[in-house]
């Protein structure tokens, strides 16, 4: 991992000083276990903060739109930036929905490949050890990490206990647009995917009801997981329109569901199941839940998979004269 | 959109099902408006509201129709390729199926919520349609699980 | 007030269209109950909450002076929710009022002076209430001239028309009124705020200046009013925010260590030169 | 004032009393770690947690609670009801942000009547660290891990037993009314202190600017924008915060019933500020972030004489973007101490 790293560090290095990009998006570590910080490289210098392992959870997609949007006090001086970002595979994916959206020109990014072999949820990682928190994680080598408790006890556990369930299920570890790559390709696992969903729709409607009921009233309406998302970069989002106001800004409960449904399904089509909000979530809300069903909808529904073509039109925004009406009603 | 439909005592032994009915201008509410000029019968349970084209209807307006309390939500529109607009009714069919499909994953009722086509032409066809879903849903009776309770706002 | 948060239901007795766009609408509200018209005693300056219940509550500045017994007044904008509910008001309807809130203007500090009151646009709502008080017979004599400049994008967008025109008559306050481009009817000043206030150069012997209109005539007329030779603490400026509490808790007006709705809205240009600049 | 030593064993049963008698409410495991719940069981009562996912602000601010109920044009006010409550095993950080909350609240000579009902119902049994957690930093923003501020009582972990400390009348009254364990030795008194003065030894120290006016030059320091880049704009940083305090009024209704609610709000929003002109003085994520670090340590300090921050960590493990508020003191305090242009 070091080795990619240093790679890194030098490459973006190179890519500042040769003024290829004015700035460079990667992750930096941080002072908290399980943690690392997005980090804006702006000079050669800072590339030497740059790390890539299995804590580098955010999407760096999302902080894309925002960079292309001209300030409000400039006008003709201003000129889009020449944006390099780091990207293991779901990032790219996000990339290039945001592309499609016309939110991010393809020119203007100089995307740096990586391959990933998942990164951690710090919501498992603290099950393991709750109530008490982790103090300290180890990383061994061969797939084992040691965790450290603020009760001090410590325990050992395979990697893959820790990783995002989406990184379990994941078929695009590796850019699918770059402009460089960094480090060997990842191969992909290849195991059955949907797993949570199928459980789930396996439970009587009454107990999935209830169960979805009791998951979103943990929502404490942070909108982590909507900012953590690169596609949620709607100016103003359904939330928080007032004309017509959709939701009330309390914690009841109807409007908690009314804003996770309507965030998951907005999600159609655009989703690459990055984990990024079930890393954002301060209150570990399982939202692979509903995020997942649309993305099996979509793809048993209409085919093909989210992201990996700049030229394939979003599922929503086409249609077949054949789609299916199986869940019409017939008088 | 503000909540002003309050809901009758879910206990109530005469409870009657209202519908939400989101219906096209061009085929569907022509449909319904044939039904009523023909002195076609059907359930007075539905409050219909026009829109442009199927296609203009938010897959939110259901979840929020159930929000504010509506028993049921029916939404209809042209025929593949009969839409007004050519294909706003293609483009709204694939939005449906998966929000369809969402609700009733969360565990709302499949028969709280109706896609149809209907045609100008078919007043039959939709006071009949509007039989098999005031049936349908008053089989599964009261809405509760999506409703805004005032009373719940914490 | 035990509970600050508790409106006092006021009656809308009187609704007055007052631009030509009809998004600006003053109303005359009246307390159902007396004794809360005792208890509610503003000075020109402060603000209220309005409030529909059902749809919310917006500050307001108050638009007439406490001399103006009976009633009070709020000219107020359609912007939002609680303001369109309001614009689609009746008269009859009951709202709430919750206030007086904020500092209002430093009536005490002006005695004696001579005052030069400029604004713009629809902020001059709290205006008319400073100049409806010094107008006052037995408040009158208590303040030196009275210079008003008051400017609106057209005539049609002039708030108070009539009493506009009654100002202008009056021989113990002079009043310049102007607007950005005029029409075929308008014999007054045309051109921007700032400069016409250059043109009027009112002498800061003794004197005041009262501020307050859109940031960007702010932003423009300050430099003029310093350049007239106005002390900082001299400039009196009355600041917009978005507010919601009214009372110095909810955090949403919070400029550096005042709170717009309670330290303010009215502070000296002094004051702002010690806050943050984030206007 | 009562200090008494409590056998461990006798702990369930002091528990059970606290909640046959009064509303008791404690921390309980949850999948981010623990949180505060009232206790129906007490035997769900957790006393190894590190510290809970969310603070305790909740419970005397709650997230949405009604200010007004109404029906028909007529209001009237909804001052809740609030039984006799315990807030049991809070950490001192936690205990702290009560004192800080309430100088908002009950300050400016303008009493919250609803913040007051909650709070004036509750004794807080604060729970001293003998751990300081990963992201610890009390003792950097002048609490510790045995302050006893905004506790009525204070109890220490002593391995066999624990120690209850009144810090307050309403503390010792509570201990009196109790009646447990036996009144503690000196040594068990120092043993308390010296537990305490070990874990501040062991937590990292933030070098915090202390100067509330010469932070307030800050302000324009270019730095904000390089500390913000990260920053997504949501509120989790201050939602999980003891001591941020924002809110919102909103009318939820329903045929001319309904409510005026208070919720929390957030300084991250961008709409926090948005006026209804279209004008926004705080317009991007640099100036939202600045605000919420300055009132925190300038604009606060300067009105109720503390800086608001209590060093819990929070903020620094739930940032999705890994912004760190001490990376930030810090730096805030370098660039203070070093720049001679600021100040």
């Amino acid at each position: 991992m070091s080795e990619v790293q240093d790679r890194l560090r030098q490459r973006v290095a190179e890519l500042l000083d040769g003024g290829t990009i004015d700035l460079f998006i990667g992750y930096a570590s941080a002072d908290a276990p399980l943690k690392t910080a997005v980090h804006v490289v702006r000079s050669s210098a800072d590339a030497e903060a740059l790390v890539w392992d299995a804590r580098c959870t955010s999407n760096l997609a999302a902080l894309l739109p925002d960079l292309f949007k001209r300030p409000q006090d400039q006008r003709d001086e201003w000129a889009a930036p020449r944006v390099g970002i780091l990207a293991k595979g779901c990032v790219s994916r996000s990339i290039v929905g945001l592309i499609k959206a016309h939110q991010v020109p393809r020119e203007a990014l100089h995307i740096v490949g990586v391959g990933c072999s998942g990164v951690v949820d710090r919501h498992r990682a603290a099950r393991l050890v709750a109530p008490a928190q982790l103090s300290k994680v180890e990383f061994l080598g061969d797939g084992r990490v040691r965790l450290h408790a603020t009760d001090g006890s410590e325990q050992d556990v395979d990697l893959a206990e820790l990783l995002l369930e989406g990184c379990l299920e994941c078929r695009h570890p590796n850019a699918v647009l770059s402009d460089e790559s960094i480090g060997e390709p990842t191969t992909a696992a290849d195991g059955s995917r949907f797993a949570n969903v199928k459980s789930f729709a396996s439970r009587t409607i009454d107990e999935r009801w209830e169960a979805f009921r009791q998951e979103i009233s943990r929502c404490i309406r942070c909108y982590a997981c909507r900012e953590a998302c690169p596609n949620c970069y709607c100016t103003e989002c359904f939330a928080e329109e007032t004309s017509p106001r959709w939701i009330g800004v309390t914690t009841e409960p109807s409007d908690l569901m009314l804003f996770h449904l309507g965030r998951a399904f907005h999600q159609a089509g655009r989703c690459v199941d990055c984990g990024a909000c079930v890393s954002a979530c301060p209150q570990g809300i399982d939202l692979r839940l509903l995020t997942q069903k649309v993305n099996e909808d979509v793809e048993s529904l209409f085919g093909g998979e989210v992201g990996v073509s700049v030229d394939r039109l979003e599922p929503l925004l086409q249609f077949e004269m054949a789609d299916d009406e199986g869940f019409m009603t017939e008088p | 959109m503000t909540e002003t439909t309050d809901r009758p005592d879910n206990e109530r032994i005469d409870w009657e099902p209202r519908i939400a009915a989101f219906l096209c201008n061009w085929c569907s509410y022509a449909g319904a408006d044939l039904a009523g000029v023909s002195r076609i019968q059907y359930p007075p349970n539905v409050r219909v509201i026009r829109v442009p084209c199927s296609g203009r209807i938010n897959p939110l307006f259901i979840v929020k129709a159930l929000q504010s309390g509506m028993d049921g939500v029916l939404v209809s529109g042209c025929h593949p390729g009969d839409c007004h607009y050519i294909s706003g009714n293609l483009y709204a069919r694939r939005k449906f199926a998966l929000m369809k499909s969402l609700l009733e994953y969360v565990g709302i009722e499949p028969d709280r919520v109706h896609f149809s086509w209907v045609s100008a032409a078919e007043g039959i066809r939709f006071a009949e349609l509007l039989h098999a879903v005031v049936e349908a849903v008053r089989a599964i009776g009261p809405a509760t699980k999506m409703v805004k309770r005032i009373e719940a706002v914490p | 007030m035990s509970n600050p948060y508790v409106p006092y239901p006021a009656r809308i007795d009187r609704i007055t269209i007052e631009n030509d766009a009809r998004d600006l609408k003053t109303f005359e509200v009246v307390f159902l109950d007396p004794e809360h018209a005792r208890l509610f005693r503003h000075v020109p300056g402060q603000f209220a909450e309005l409030s529909i219940l059902g749809t919310g509550e917006c500050p307001i500045g108050i638009a007439s002076s406490p001399t103006e017994e009976g009633s009070l007044l709020f000219t107020v904008k359609k912007t939002g929710r609680v303001t369109d509910d309001l614009h689609r008001s009746r008269e009859g309807r009951v709202i709430g009022v919750r206030g007086p809130l904020g500092n209002g203007f430093p009536m005490e500090r002006m005695r004696g002076k001579n005052l030069v009151i400029v604004g713009g646009g629809f902020a001059f709502t709290t205006l008319r209430a400073l100049i409806q008080y010094v107008l006052d017979e037995g408040r009158r004599a208590d303040y030196g001239d009275v210079t008003v400049l008051y400017g609106a994008r057209s005539p049609g967008e002039l708030l108070y028309k009539a009493e506009l025109d009654r100002w202008r008559t009056r021989d113990d306050l002079t009043a310049h009124i102007t607007v950005d481009v005029g029409d075929d009817d308008w014999s007054g000043h045309e051109g921007f705020v700032p400069a016409i206030l250059g043109d009027v150069a009112p002498s800061p012997a003794n004197a005041v200046a009262v501020l307050c209109g859109p940031p960007v005539m702010i932003k423009f007329t300050l430099p003029v009013v310093e350049r007239l030779g106005f002390t900082a603490a001299d400039t009196i400026l009355s600041l917009e925010m978005r507010m919601k509490c009214g009372v110095g808790k909810c955090g949403r007006c919070n400029i550096g260590s005042k709170y717009v709705c309670l330290d303010g809205p009215v502070f000296t240009r002094e004051e702002l030169s010690r806050l943050p600049a984030e206007y | 004032m009562n200090v008494r030593m409590l056998d461990k064993l006798d702990l369930p049963s002091l528990l059970e009393r606290l909640a046959e008698t009064r509303r008791l409410i404690a921390p309980v495991v949850d999948r981010t770690g623990a949180r505060f719940a009232p206790i129906e069981d007490v035997a769900s009562v957790r006393w190894d947690y590190r510290n809970t996912s969310l603070s305790a602000k909740g419970i005397v601010f709650p997230q949405t609670e009604p200010l007004l109920a109404f029906r028909n044009g007529e209001a009237e006010e909804r001052i809740p009801e609030t039984p006799s409550t315990v807030l049991f095993g809070v950490r001192p950080c936690d205990a702290r942000s009560l004192t800080l909350l309430d100088a908002v609240f009950r300050g400016n000579g303008i009493d919250d009547p609803y913040y007051a009902a909650r709070r004036g119902a509750i004794t807080v049994v604060a729970l001293a660290c003998n751990e300081p957690g990963p992201t610890c930093f009390c003792t950097s923003v002048g609490g510790s891990p045995g302050d006893e501020s905004g506790a009525d009582v204070l109890a220490t972990d002593l391995g066999g037993g624990v120690l209850l400390r009144a810090v307050t009348d309403r503390g010792d009254a509570l201990l009196c009314d109790l009646d447990v364990g036996r009144p503690a030795e000196d040594g068990e008194i120092e043993a308390a202190r010296e537990n305490a003065a070990q874990a501040a030894a062991r937590m990292a120290p933030v070098q915090v600017p202390t100067d509330s006016s010469r932070l307030l030059n800050a302000f324009g320091l270019n730095l904000w924008s390089d500390v913000a880049a990260g920053c997504i704009g949501c509120g989790a940083c201050t939602y999980s915060c003891p001591t941020c305090h924002c809110f919102d009024i909103t009318d939820e209704q329903k045929r001319g019933t309904g409510r005026r609610v208070r919720s929390w709000d957030t300084c991250a929003f961008p709409l926090f500020t948005l006026h209804g002109s279209g004008h926004n003085p705080r317009p991007a994520a640099d100036a939202r972030l600045r605000q919420r670090v300055l009132h925190k340590f300038s604009y606060c300090p300067e009105n109720f004489g503390q800086a608001f921050c209590v060093g819990c960590g929070r903020c620094v493990d739930h940032c999705p973007t890994g912004i760190d508020i001490r990376r930030i003191l810090a730096r805030l305090d370098e660039v203070l101490a070093t720049d001679s242009e600021v100040g």
